[in-house]
């Protein structure tokens, strides 16, 4: 499938690879941070998305967590969706259609409890007209190892990528957990297991209070941190991990203008999502792309690819 | 349903009660566009902190392309927009989630409570023209005290409907909830409509339940984004799911809904 | 030692235990953040602190890193000054006279590259009047060990709590690095080792990017995060710690005021460090215990230890 | 040394040029105890973002408490503080640092360059104060254009010392740098005080140490605290350590640091 436009010879560059994905920009939507697109159709131009990526799919529909699931923190927010999804069936055959339709690349989100549960998503996915690639999110709880998440142990990591990889027709990203000690470990297994890009970061844990109540802001107790405020740590390890493998990685955390994604390139990251700065600004990775178009030509960049992983250490 | 994310000018900011706010914002795409029991997402500050969006009922808009809110101090990000000045520039997002069905035959009873009265004008008005014969409508207004109605009550009675108000203290009308003169105030063939502190809706909606009438709620919850895309704005719905109140409400027929009284 | 004052009978009680050290109040400055005290004598009543704690000190003087050190990010700020001190020896001759006037307990917060440096630093610190306690930074790179930090590895942060306690003979609290998998396992570790409190958190490892220049804004590349963007890791991680160990807690992230600080306390905190909020207002330790008398007093507690863990779940 | 957390009024803010401004801040406590070549930190946001203070120097002081500060919008923090409005507050951390040495014998020869202009004036009248007499003072300010430089001016020459402009551009006094017209100017005996941009201070220290003057320069560098207790605002100094400036600086003796012309 080919969605690229024809380009305009007057304008930089912004494609980027993210293995046999060619991308039209490196501006992507995180996932759970922009519904199924369409939430977004009378407030920005979908189509000049570098990609999309969807809300978490699961096997099975989930209802996710009880109220309060949000919570304001400084320069940040805290999450506690519980996954809430529409299930794989129904996401392809209600909310595909129209995805298909923006003639943008759809990456699938995936979630589970288990190997077998992923496996069997990715299987779902096959064939499915539309779908341009899958990102793992390995941050669930392994249920069959007492609700330790994949993504904090490299063994778990690369099952994961395993059994994705083997069901897939299309380009695998796994999305990483930042709640590790070594990030790098991380990216290294599943990179061996074969994923063919790494995306990260996900949320960090966090928690907050209400004093009045003496309660827990969230119904779960604790949450997803995003936003500004993880954007020095997601960059961090953008920078750690993007050294270490050889697949493109893609950074996640706190972007919110052009000038963030262009650091996250600067750092490493071949292209960027957009998260929590969608509810904010709905209008974020467009002003991101047209900024990024920008910057490419004020510096004259022939191609956006030149300042990937171009920062300047002596 | 259009929307739009527009920089509106503030045209006027008024304060009536100690820590209540009328706002009156030039943003003529959310204005024409606007429904009864629809709200708006304000930026509140200009930094990353507060980081989101707070929402805010439509309280009412104008042909020149104003919308007004009506607002309380509550927090860091009401405290903000407190403090706005003429002229001063805020990004506003609407009008979002779903209003109020309007146009039905029969009495529209209208209840609005505290700050749940801020939607109840622009209902009011736009049922009025919609149903062009609006005589037995009938407004009914609570407030813990007179100075948080008074102000509110000029452009009410412009409307020419009925209205009655209480106050927690009884410094204005009736000396007690709204709920209790709504109780013997119920005509047949009404519709109630209201907004106000959860105790009061789902009285006002078991009222309603025990007598027959169809009662339209409007609910808050905490949002990010005001637009469906977050999921955080879940609300446990009679049938046991989570509802989300951006996009299916903040307006619920009351059964639709789960009441703890 | 007894720093106590007299007790008010009409105020509430705000003395804690930390260990055997009794504290007038739960707030302390963290190292790092409060020089070594004497810099806010002109801007704040010292005395009414409940301890200090003074930057990290090492066996000898180290110079730091070079320039710049410091940069603000989103509601926050990255920290890499390479552990700039005047080494234990000057600490104990320059420095200490200054503290024990104060007649505020006053807790020395000590750093090493290896076992042997830790439990010499110890030794020194045996038997100087005025230190009160030991706080063990064990966020610090192992050198033995590849530069891995102490606080990462549970087995290492075993060693060093336990090479601290052998040679101290006033109570020892060991630091967390968050920047680890599963914070419990350490807390676990360094309580078997003897541990007579942990506080929690050190910084987050992040990073920030100047586009203009392209290059890295520390000089050091990556640094330490704090201020209010960390907050709800913090609170999380203090929630989890305290849950799991029996010795107190003292909880450390982005508190600003006494709501913050009492959020951390009914997470399960027995006392609290003010760190970034001491660059910002001089005055927010002083200002956090007098937030925390008038909550005490509003909500008629006898002593300010009945909210300790008091967090409602139900 | 005093040092004072005061929440200081804004009495004026004045934009001179396109992003340059000056503003006078009612803070008796800093503005008593206050000396050339201190700064104070101001905290630009109410919210937590941006989080920390900014330095800046102080420019002058009034005798009815206040203090001014001339400021160039570079950042957030700067674009926040000039929009501050009369009489709002703002919260003030001063005086900090160690300023210039002044009443030394023989001519002062005041060198100011850009925003390096700031602290010159408190600087001039200081001196001029200590030393009773200084007809053979000289200051010599540049800036990138006149309209940067013209409304300091009638604050110095109030000051009756001889005064000499230079812009980049040549709209004002010299066309060129200020470094050109100080060359020959330096008579025997005398003292050199220099603020601006880091090439210029450079090229000064190199003109003074080559002639045998002495030479004071006040420097900047990121800063968290401003008084000591972080040890981020360091800078090399001449012996390989390094120096904090906002504790041993700013203003330094030009040979106690290191200099890259
Ligand atoms: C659809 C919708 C419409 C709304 N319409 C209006 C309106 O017309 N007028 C109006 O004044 N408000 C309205 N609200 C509520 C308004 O959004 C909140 O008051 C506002 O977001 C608070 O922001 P803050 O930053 O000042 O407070 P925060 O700093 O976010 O919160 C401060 C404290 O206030 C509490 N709080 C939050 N919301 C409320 C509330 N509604 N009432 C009392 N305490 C609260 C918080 O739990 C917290 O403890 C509406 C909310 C929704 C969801
Ligand atoms: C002791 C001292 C005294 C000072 N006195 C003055 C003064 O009198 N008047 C004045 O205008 N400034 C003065 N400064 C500089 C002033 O503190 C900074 O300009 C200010 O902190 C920038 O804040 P911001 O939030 O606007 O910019 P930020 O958002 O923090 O930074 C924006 C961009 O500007 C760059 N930047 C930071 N500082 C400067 C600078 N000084 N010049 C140019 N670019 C910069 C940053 O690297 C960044 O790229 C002084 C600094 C120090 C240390
Ligand atoms: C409300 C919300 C829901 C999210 N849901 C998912 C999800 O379903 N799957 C996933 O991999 N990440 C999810 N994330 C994480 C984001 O995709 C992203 O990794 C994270 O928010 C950091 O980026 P940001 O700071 O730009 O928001 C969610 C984040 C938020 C805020
Ligand atoms: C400038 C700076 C220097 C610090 N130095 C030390 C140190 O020497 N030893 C240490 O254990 N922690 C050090 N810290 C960490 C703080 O003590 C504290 O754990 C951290 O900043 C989180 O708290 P906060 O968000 O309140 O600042 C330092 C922090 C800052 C900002
Ligand atoms: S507020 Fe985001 S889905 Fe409702
Ligand atoms: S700015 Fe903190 S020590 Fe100088």
């Amino acid at each position: 499938m080919d969605y690229m436009m024809p380009r305009d010879k007057n304008q930089p560059d912004l494609r980027v690879n993210i293995g046999s994905l060619e991308i039209a920009n490196p501006v992507m939507t995180a996932s759970g941070t922009f519904g199924y697109a369409r939430e977004f159709e009378g407030l920005m131009n979908l189509h000049h998305l570098g990609a999309v990526i969807v809300k978490g799919i699961s096997l099975y529909p989930r209802v996710g967590n009880p109220p309060p699931r949000i919570v304001e923190t400084a320069c940040g927010m805290l999450n506690a969706i519980g996954l809430q999804n529409v299930g794989v069936d129904r996401f392809i055959t209600e909310k595909m259609p129209y995805l298909q339709g923006l003639n943008v690349p759809v990456i699938v989100n995936i979630l589970g409890d288990s190997l077998a549960e992923y496996e069997e998503i990715t299987a779902r996915l096959a064939g499915v007209a539309g779908v341009a690639g899958i990102e793992v999110n390995i941050s669930c709880p392994n249920v069959k190892k007492g609700g330790v998440a994949f993504g904090t142990d490299p063994i778990m990591a690369a099952a994961v990528t395993g059994a994705v990889k083997k069901k897939a027709d299309v380009p695998v990203m796994v999305k990483l957990s930042p709640n590790v000690s070594d990030i790098t470990v991380i990216a290294r297994a599943v990179e061996d297991a074969g994923a063919d890009a790494i995306s990260l970061i996900n949320t960090l844990i966090g928690m907050a209070i209400d004093l009045p109540s003496r309660r827990p802001a969230l119904a779960n107790i604790i949450g997803g941190l995003s936003g500004p405020a993880i954007k020095p740590v997601a960059l961090r390890m953008v920078y750690q991990v993007a050294r270490t493998v050889s697949v493109p990685v893609i950074g996640i955390g706190g972007i919110e203008s052009a000038e963030d994604a262009l650091e996250f390139m600067l750092a490493g990251a071949t292209a960027v999502q957009i998260g929590t700065a969608n509810f904010i600004n709905p209008r974020a990775s467009e002003e991101v792309i047209e900024g990024i178009g920008a910057y490419a030509k004020a510096e004259k960049l022939l191609s956006i690819r030149s300042i990937i992983g171009g920062l300047r250490i002596e | 349903m259009s929307q739009y994310q527009e920089k509106a000018t503030v045209a006027r900011i008024e304060q009536f009660a100690n820590k209540n706010f009328r706002l009156t914002l030039h943003c003529p795409q959310i204005a024409v566009s606007a429904k009864p029991g629809q709200f708006v997402m304000i930026r509140t500050a200009t930094g990353k902190d507060p980081l989101l969006r707070r929402p805010f009922s439509i309280h009412q808009t104008s042909s020149g392309g104003g919308i007004q809110i009506y607002f309380k101090v509550v927090g860091r990000g009401t405290e903000i927009l407190s403090q706005v000045k003429k002229d001063q520039e805020v990004s506003v997002l609407g009008p979002l989630g779903r209003g109020f069905r309007l146009g039905l035959n029969g009495p529209a009873i209208i209840v609005g409570g505290g700050l749940g009265i801020a939607p109840m004008l622009f209902l009011a008005k736009e049922n009025c023209r919609l149903k062009r014969k609006c005589s037995d409508d009938l407004i009914l207004l609570g407030a813990r005290e007179k100075n948080e109605l008074e102000h509110l009550l000029e452009d009410f009675r412009r409307l020419g409907l009925r209205l009655l108000t209480a106050t927690d203290d009884g410094s204005l009308g009736h000396h007690g909830f709204v709920t209790e003169i709504m109780q013997s105030a119920l005509p047949p063939g009404c519709t109630v409509y209201t907004c106000g502190p959860e105790p009061m809706m789902a009285r006002v909606g078991k009222i309603c339940q025990s007598q027959g009438i169809p009662c339209q709620v409007s609910v808050e919850s905490v949002m990010a984004c005001g637009m469906g895309a977050c999921l955080g704005c879940s609300r446990p719905a009679k049938d046991g799911t989570y509802t989300h109140v951006c996009l299916n409400g903040p307006v619920y027929d009351a059964e639709e809904l789960q009441w703890t009284i």
